[in-house]
C-alpha cells in the first residue's frame, strides 16, 4: 500500500471511530478513547527511537511534558487553536530530542537509557522552578465548554478527541514511512549493530540524531493537547511516571520492529487500563502492567505481533526480511 | 553494472592506502607506536602478527572505527583523518570483521542491501531501483555462493556462511580496500582454502585486499607483500618468503 | 494489493464484535424512581493520597449506612459509586465522565484533594452538576463556578487561612518578631501556603530572612535546617508533606534549631501515625488542625462519630484517630443529604441554590458557604502541640496533647516560646 | 569562625553521612550493573522490600533494624539467585538482555511496588531504635546518629565487599567476569554460577540498604523511584565497576546535594546533581573514576 492510500484507510478507520463515538452520545467514550489516542502517539513516537533503532528512551515523560508546558507558555503568552499547538509542542519537543541526541551522542544501551532519565529529572525540575508556568503550584487552563467551527457548537472534547486521532493517523503514516524507506532500513542496522552499520556507510550519528528528534517531536504532539484536557496541569502529572512505564511497556507488548506494535500495544493496554480503572479499581492496575511487561518479554519476546507472525506460521525469512526476494537466484 | 575494477582505478598518487607514523593508545598501554606503512593498488599484502600486537586496532584506525592519536592515514591522496568510519566507507574501504556482525533481525538480502543503500547510494548520488539492488543482492550471494540462502536468517547460517556473507556484505560497499580481519578463522582447512580462493580472484577483478590471519598456510598462499606486528610496532615488511626467515620475526614468534 | 484487500475485509468481523463490546461497555440502562440514588466520585485508594482517601471512604459508608437505616434520601436508599483514581489527577477526567454519562449518578462528590478535584471541574460545569469538594485550596478561585462547595474550613481565601493563623499567634509574642523563615514543598499545597505567607510576612513587617522550597525527593533536611539556623530567625514558616514533615523535625533536633516559634503547615501532623513516630518531638511545635478534642470545641455529634470512626478504623489499615479527614467527610455527607431533602428533589441547580441559602448543622458544627463554595469563615484551629510524652497513640485521643491558640473562639490557652529543641 | 565556614564544613559532613546512605543503595547496583552487566533498574525497589522486612521484624520481635536485615540477608541472596536464573534464562541466554531485560527489571520494578502496596497499604512505616534520637555535637558540628549509623554500616558494607571481591577466590572470579566470561573457563568455574552469587550478593545488600534507608526516612512502597535515578548516577559517575569508585562518587553527590540545598535552595538539588550525570556521560562517558 503506498502511503497516501494508507493515510486515507485510516482516516476512514478514525472518522468510523468518531461516527461511532457520536452514535454512543456518550462523553465518557470520549474521554476514555482520547487517553488511549495519547497512548498510540507517545508508544509510536517513542517506538521510532526505542524500537527501530533499539535506544531505550526512559524520557518519554519528559517528552510529553515538554509539549504539555509549551501549550501551557502559549496560552498565556498568545491563545491559539489547539492544532497549531500541536505543531508547536511538535518542535518544542523534536528540539528537546535532537538535544538529547548531541548529549548523548556517544552513549549506548543502559548509558543512553540513563543519560534520558536524567533529562527527565532535569527538565522537570526546571518547570518546577518556573514560576510563569505556574511551577509546582500547577496550572489552570480553562477550556470552552464548546468550540465553534462554522456556527456548528461542537463539544471541546469532541474536538479533542478528533484532534488526537487524525494525530494518531498521522503519526502512525509517519511511523509506517520510516520503517520501510532507506532511513528506517538505517534505523534497524544501528539496532542490530552500530560498528557495522558504520562500515556499511550508514552515518548512525546523524541517523541517531533524526531518530531522537523525530521520536521526540511525536511524543510532544502528544502532550500539546494534554493541557486543555486535563484542566489543571500539574509538573507531577505531566511528568507522570505512567507516560514513561506505557511509553515503554506498549511496543514492548506489541511488538518493537513495526508501525503495528505499539497500535496494537497501546489500544491493548491502554484500554486494559480504562476498564480496570472502572472495574477492579485498585493498586491491581499498575500490577497488569507490571505483570503484563514481565511476562511478555519472557514468553513472547517479539509481542503480540511475534504471536502473530508465530500464529500464522510465517516462515523465518518472512518475519526477519523486508523485503523477500522471490526469483530464484 | 559498473565494475569494482573500474572503480580501483586510482588517480595519479602511487599508493592506495598511505599510514604514516599512526599511534594509539588506551590508558597507559601503547596498541600503535609509530605504523608506517604504504599499499599499493592491486596489491595483496597480508598482516600478521602475534596476539595483541595491535594488527586488529591498525585496522579499526584505517577503517575509522578508532581515531589514531598521531599520524595520518591517506587514502587515494587525502587525509582520513578527521572522516567517521561511514565517510572512509563511501570513500571506498571496506572490511569484514573478526568475529562475524550481521544484522541479525535481517535477512541474508537485506544484509547485503545496507551497504548498497548507503554506501553506494551516497557515492553515486542517487536511489538504486528496487530492480537493480534486488539483482545486485543476488549476483553477490552467488558470488560467494549464498544464492540458495538469501531470505534466510544470519542466525541460520554455518560458520563459513557467515564468513562469506560478512565478505559478500564488504564488497557490496564496491570499495577499492578490502580489509579481511581473519576470515577464516575457525574455519576447516578446505574452507579455508575456499575463501582464500574467493578473495585471489576478487583481487584479480582489481581489489586492493589486506588480509589479516593467524594461519599462516593461508597466509603464504595469498599474500604478495607481508606486514609483521608486534607490540605496536612494525617489525617487517616485504617478500612473504623472505619476512618470515627474518630473525626478529621467528624471535617474536617462537621466542614467547 | 490482495494483502490490502485482506487487511480491509478480515478485521471486520472482528471490529463489530469489538464495537458491540464497546457499546455494552458504554451503555447503561435507564433510571426508574425507585432506583437508589446514586452518589459518584472517584476515591484515592492507591497512590500518595490512599491513606486520606481511604479514610474518606469509610466515613462516606457510615453515612450512607445511617442514611440507609433512617430510610434514605427523599425515600429512595443511596448508593456509592465510586472509583480509585490512584492519586493521579490523570484518571479523573475520565471517571466522572463515566460517573456521568454511563453510570448515570445523580449526585456528585468530588475527590480527595486539589490535584485530583480541579481535573473533573470542567467536565462537572459542562454537565451542570453540583460539586461538593473535599479537602481542595482554591480550586474555584480560577473557575469561579456557582454550584462549587468546599467542605475544608479554609474559608473564602484558603490560600491564607494557615498562613494567617500562625501569623495571628506571632502578632501575639511580646517582643514582637522581627523575621521570618519560610521553608515549603515544592508542590501544590507547599508553594501556595509559602506563597501567602510570604505576602502576610510582608505585611507585617517582618524581614524575610530564609525562602526556600525543597524537592519532593529531599531525603536529608540537616542542610536546609542549618541554612535556617544559620539565618536566625525569630519565626519559621513550614509548609511540608508527611515524609518531609518527619525529617525536618528530626533535624531540627539534631541540629538545635533555637527559633522563637516554628510551624503553620507542617502536613502530617494531623495523622496518628507521624504523631506517634515524632511523639514529644512536636512538642511546642505549631500545626494545623481542623478537629481536635479540646472542651472549647464541642460540636454535637462528633465525639459519637469519631468514637465509631475509630471502633471501624481497626484493622483497615486507615488513620487510627480520624480526628482530620473523617469528620468532615462525613459532614460533607451530611449537607449533600441535608439539601436534596431540603430541596425536595435531585435538581441540581436548585440544589445549589439550597446550598448556598443555608445554614447545615453537622458533626463539625453549622456549616454556611460562601458566594465562591468555600465556608463563609475559616474555622483553621492553630494547635501547640505540648505535654507529649512517649510514643504512645492513646494520650492523642485525650486534650492534654492540644492548645488551641486561635482563633480566639476556640482558644484554650497562651503561646508558649521560645521553641525549645532538645 | 565565622557562619559560612561553619555552614559549609558541616553542609559537607551532611554531605558525606548522606553519600554513605547512597553508596549502601548504590554497591549492589555496581555489582549487577557495573560487574555483571545487568541492568537492575528495580534494585530500589528490593531496597524498599528490604526496609518492610527490617521494619516487620522490628515491629513484631523488636530487633533493631540493621540487624534485623542482616538476619534476612540470605533471604535476599537466594531472591536474588532466582531473579538471576529467570534472566539468564529469559534474555541472556539468547544475547537478548538490551532491550527485553531492561523492560524485564521495568516490570519487576511495578511488581514489587505493588506487592508491597497490596501488603502493607501506603501508609508511612518507620522503625524505633534508641539512637534515632539522638545527636553527637562537636563544637559547632552536629552528627546526628540517625545518619551516621547508616553511614559507618554502609561504609563497612562497601570495604568487606571490596575485601570480598579481591581476597577469595569467588570474589576474584567475579571480578574476571566482568572482564572476560570465557576466561573463566580456564579456571574451571562456571560464569553462570559466578555471576548468579554475584547477583544473589547484589539484591542481599538491598536489605541491608533498606534497613539504613528506614532508619534515615519512614518509608512506602513507591518511594524507590526517587533513588532509580541517584543510584545509577553515582554507579555511573564511580566509573562502574570501581566499588571505591561507587563510594566516591556517592560521597560527591551526597555532597553536592547538600551544597546545593545549604547555599543555593534546595529546589535546584537534583537539577545539578542530573546536569552533573548528564555531562559527565556526554563528555567523560567512562565516568569521573573510570579509565
Amino acid at each position: 500500500m503506498k502511503s497516501p492510500v494508507f493515510f486515507l484507510v485510516w482516516i476512514v478507520v478514525a472518522a468510523i471511530v468518531f461516527a461511532f463515538g457520536l452514535y454512543l452520545k456518550n462523553d465518557y467514550f470520549f474521554f476514555a478513547g482520547y487517553t488511549v489516542l495519547q497512548y498510540v502517539v507517545l508508544a509510536t513516537g517513542w517506538n521510532i527511537l526505542g524500537g527501530y533503532t533499539g535506544y531505550v528512551n526512559f524520557g518519554s515523560a519528559a517528552f510529553f511534558a515538554m509539549g504539555a508546558y509549551a501549550s501551557v507558555v502559549m496560552h498565556k503568552v498568545a491563545p491559539l487553536p489547539v492544532p497549531l499547538l500541536i505543531i508547536i509542542g511538535g518542535i518544542v519537543s523534536g528540539l528537546v530530542g535532537l538535544g538529547m541526541g548531541y548529549l548523548t551522542l556517544r552513549l549506548r544501551g543502559a548509558f543512553f537509557a540513563i543519560a534520558t532519565l536524567a533529562l527527565a529529572v532535569v527538565l522537570q525540575t526546571l518547570i518546577v522552578n518556573w514560576d510563569f508556568v505556574g511551577g509546582s503550584r500547577g496550572a489552570y487552563i480553562i477550556r470552552p465548554n464548546t468550540l465553534d467551527i462554522a456556527g456548528l457548537q461542537i463539544p471541546y472534547i469532541e474536538y479533542l478527541f478528533a484532534l488526537m486521532l487524525i494525530l494518531a493517523v498521522c503519526a502512525l503514516t509517519v511511523a509506517r514511512i520510516v520503517e520501510r524507506s532507506r532511513l528506517g532500513f538505517g534505523f534497524a542496522t544501528i539496532r542490530d549493530d552500530e560498528v557495522a552499520a558504520e562500515a556499511c556507510g550508514v552515518p548512525t550519528l546523524r541517523l541517531k540524531l533524526m531518530a531522537t528528534t523525530l521520536s521526540g517531536a511525536l511524543m510532544g504532539m502528544a502532550g500539546a493537547p494534554f493541557p486543555y484536557y486535563i484542566g489543571y496541569l500539574q509538573p507531577s502529572s505531566a511528568f507522570g511516571l505512567e507516560y514513561a512505564v506505557n511509553s515503554i511497556a506498549m511496543p514492548m507488548i506489541g511488538g518493537t520492529t513495526s508501525w503495528v506494535g505499539p497500535l496494537i500495544g497501546a489500544i491493548v493496554l491502554g484500554t486494559l487500563q480504562q476498564v480496570a480503572t472502572v472495574t477492579i479499581s485498585s493498586a491491581v492496575n499498575l500490577l497488569i502492567v507490571g505483570l503484563l511487561l514481565t511476562g511478555f518479554v519472557i514468553i513472547a519476546p517479539n509481542g503480540i505481533l511475534g504471536l502473530i507472525h508465530k500464529f500464522r506460521g510465517q516462515s523465518d525469512a518472512d518475519k526477519v526480511g523486508r523485503r523477500v526476494i522471490r526469483e530464484t537466484p | 553494472m559498473m565494475t569494482a575494477a573500474s572503480l580501483a582505478q586510482s588517480p595519479a598518487s602511487s599508493s592506495l592506502l598511505e599510514v604514516e607514523g599512526v599511534g594509539k593508545r588506551f590508558g597507559g598501554f601503547i596498541a600503535l607506536d609509530g605504523i608506517n606503512l604504504s599499499v599499493a593498488p592491486g596489491e595483496r599484502v597480508g598482516l600478521i602478527g602475534p596476539n595483541g600486537s595491535g594488527k586488529s586496532t591498525l585496522v579499526n584506525c584505517i577503517c575509522g572505527t578508532l581515531h589514531n592519536e598521531t599520524g595520518t592515514v591517506r587514502f587515494d591522496g587525502h587525509s582520513l583523518n578527521k572522516l567517521e568510519s561511514h565517510e572512509r566507507t563511501y570513500r571506498g574501504i571496506a572490511r569484514s570483521f573478526q568475529l562475524p556482525r550481521p544484522f541479525v533481525t535481517m535477512s541474508v538480502a537485506d544484509n547485503l542491501r545496507v551497504p548498497l543503500l548507503y554506501a553506494v547510494h551516497t557515492r553515486r548520488g542517487r536511489h538504486l531501483t528496487i530492480e537493480e539492488a534486488d539483482a545486485r543482492c543476488i549476483e553477490l550471494a552467488n558470488s560467494v555462493g549464498l544464492g540458495a540462502k538469501i531470505n534466510k536468517s544470519p542466525k541460520d547460517l554455518t560458520q563459513i556462511e557467515m564468513r562469506k556473507l560478512e565478505l559478500a556484505r564488504a564488497m557490496a560497499a564496491d570499495p577499492k580496500l578490502l580489509i579481511a580481519d581473519e576470515s577464516m578463522a575457525g574455519l576447516s582447512d578446505s574452507e579455508v582454502g575456499e575463501i582464500v580462493e574467493m578473495l585471489i580472484k576478487l583481487n584479480e577483478s582489481g581489489i586492493t585486499i589486506i588480509m589479516i590471519e593467524h594461519i599462516m598456510r593461508a597466509v603464504m598462499t595469498f599474500s604478495q607483500r607481508l606486514v609483521v606486528l608486534v607490540s605496536g610496532k612494525k617489525i617487517a615488511d616485504g617478500k612473504p618468503d623472505d619476512v618470515i626467515r627474518n630473525p626478529e620475526v621467528e624471535r617474536a614468534y617462537l621466542g614467547q | 494489493m490482495n494483502g490490502m484487500v485482506q487487511t480491509l475485509v478480515r478485521p471486520t468481523r472482528r471490529a463489530l464484535l469489538a464495537a458491540a463490546a464497546a457499546v455494552a461497555l458504554f451503555a447503561s440502562g435507564p433510571a426508574h424512581a425507585a432506583d437508589p440514588i446514586k452518589i459518584g466520585f472517584s476515591m484515592a485508594l492507591s497512590g500518595g493520597l490512599a491513606a486520606n482517601g481511604k479514610a474518606a471512604l469509610l466515613a462516606m459508608q457510615m453515612w450512607q449506612e445511617k442514611v440507609n437505616a433512617a430510610g434514605g434520601l427523599l425515600g429512595r436508599q443511596v448508593q456509592l459509586v465510586h472509583y480509585d483514581d490512584q492519586s493521579n489527577p490523570n484518571t479523573v477526567p475520565g471517571i466522572y465522565t463515566k460517573l456521568i454519562d454511563v453510570d448515570k449518578v445523580d449526585l456528585l462528590v468530588s475527590p480527595y484533594g486539589t490535584n485530583l478535584m480541579a481535573p473533573a471541574m470542567p467536565i462537572v460545569m459542562q454537565k451542570g452538576f453540583t460539586y461538593m469538594g473535599l479537602f481542595g485550596v482554591g480550586v474555584n478561585d480560577q473557575f469561579n463556578y456557582d454550584r462549587y462547595f468546599q467542605i475544608m474550613p479554609m474559608g473564602p481565601k484558603s490560600a491564607e487561612t494557615i498562613p494567617d493563623a500562625f501569623f495571628a499567634v506571632a502578632k501575639t509574642l511580646n517582643p514582637a518578631p522581627k523575621s521570618v523563615a519560610i521553608v515549603g514543598a515544592d508542590a501544590e499545597f507547599g508553594k501556595v501556603n509559602a506563597d501567602s505567607a510570604r505576602k502576610i510576612a510582608k505585611a507585617m513587617g517582618l524581614k524575610i530572612v530564609y525562602d526556600r522550597s525543597y524537592p519532593p525527593s529531599t531525603v536529608d533536611f540537616a542542610p536546609i535546617v542549618r541554612a535556617v539556623q544559620a539565618s536566625q530567625p525569630d519565626l519559621v514558616f513550614l509548609a511540608s508533606y508527611p515524609t518531609d514533615t518527619v525529617g525536618i523535625t528530626r533535624s531540627i533536633h539534631e541540629i538545635g534549631l533555637k527559633t522563637r516559634l516554628i510551624g503553620g503547615g507542617p502536613v502530617g501532623l494531623q495523622f496518628a501515625a507521624i504523631k506517634t513516630q515524632l511523639g514529644p518531638l512536636i512538642n511546642n511545635m505549631l500545626g494545623y488542625e481542623l478537629y481536635v478534642p479540646a472542651p472549647t470545641v464541642k460540636f454535637p455529634g462528633i465525639e459519637e462519630f469519631v468514637a465509631a470512626y475509630q471502633a471501624k478504623a481497626v484493622g483497615q489499615g486507615v488513620d487510627p484517630l480520624g480526628l482530620y479527614v473523617p469528620p468532615f467527610i462525613y459532614a460533607a455527607m451530611e449537607v449533600m443529604g441535608q439539601a436534596v431533602t431540603k430541596t425536595g428533589s435531585l435538581d441540581q441547580k436548585a440544589l445549589a441554590k439550597t446550598l448556598h441559602d443555608n445554614t447545615f448543622s453537622t458533626v463539625v458544627g453549622d456549616v454556611k458557604f460562601a458566594p465562591n463554595g468555600e465556608w463563609e469563615k475559616p474555622r483553621v484551629l492553630m494547635v501547640q502541640y505540648r505535654n507529649i510524652t512517649g510514643n504512645g497513640l492513646d494520650q492523642f485521643r485525650k486534650p492534654d496533647p492540644y492548645v488551641i491558640l486561635y482563633p480566639p473562639q476556640f482558644k484554650t490557652g497562651d503561646v508558649k516560646e521560645p521553641f525549645q529543641s532538645k | 569562625m565565622g557562619v559560612t565556614t561553619d555552614l559549609f564544613i558541616n553542609a559537607i559532613i551532611a554531605g558525606i553521612l548522606l553519600g554513605g546512605f547512597y553508596a549502601a543503595v548504590t554497591i549492589g547496583i555496581s555489582i549487577s550493573f557495573g560487574i555483571l552487566d545487568i541492568v537492575n533498574i528495580a534494585h530500589p525497589a528490593f531496597v524498599i522490600l528490604g526496609s518492610y522486612i527490617a521494619y516487620l521484624l522490628n515491629v513484631s520481635l523488636g530487633i533493631d533494624p540493621i540487624l534485623a536485615s542482616v538476619v534476612a540477608l540470605p533471604a535476599f541472596f537466594a531472591l536474588g539467585m532466582a531473579v538471576y536464573q529467570l534472566y539468564y534464562s529469559s534474555f541472556e541466554k539468547f544475547g537478548q538482555e538490551a532491550l527485553r531485560g531492561l523492560a524485564f527489571f521495568f516490570g519487576l520494578l511495578f511488581i514489587t511496588e505493588v506487592v508491597l502496596i497490596l501488603a502493607f497499604g501506603v501508609d508511612y512505616r518507620y522503625v524505633h531504635t534508641p539512637y534515632i534520637d539522638t545527636t553527637l555535637h562537636f563544637g559547632f558540628v552536629d552528627i546526628p546518629l540517625r545518619m551516621l549509623v547508616p553511614c559507618v554500616v554502609a561504609l563497612l558494607l562497601v570495604v568487606g565487599l571490596i575485601i570480598y571481591l579481591g581476597r577469595t577466590f569467588t570474589g576474584r572470579a567475579i571480578m574476571a567476569v566482568a572482564q572476560d566470561q570465557h576466561a573463566l573457563k580456564f579456571v574451571s568455574a562456571d560464569p553462570i554460577k559466578i555471576k548468579r552469587i554475584a547477583f544473589g550478593i547484589s539484591i542481599a545488600t538491598a536489605s541491608i540498604a533498606g534497613a539504613l534507608l528506614i532508619v534515615i526516612q519512614p518509608v512506602e512502597p513507591s518511594v524507590g523511584r526517587e533513588y532509580i535515578g541517584r543510584v545509577f548516577a553515582i554507579c555511573v559517575l564511580g566509573g562502574m565497576q570501581s566499588l571505591p569508585g561507587t563510594l566516591i562518587g556517592a560521597m560527591l553527590l551526597g555532597i553536592m546535594e547538600s551544597l546545593t540545598a545549604t547555599f543555593y535552595g534546595p529546589s535546584w538539588a537534583p537539577a545539578v546533581a542530573f546536569g552533573f550525570l548528564l555531562l559527565t556521560l556526554a563528555f567523560r562517558p567512562q565516568g569521573l573514576f573510570g579509565r
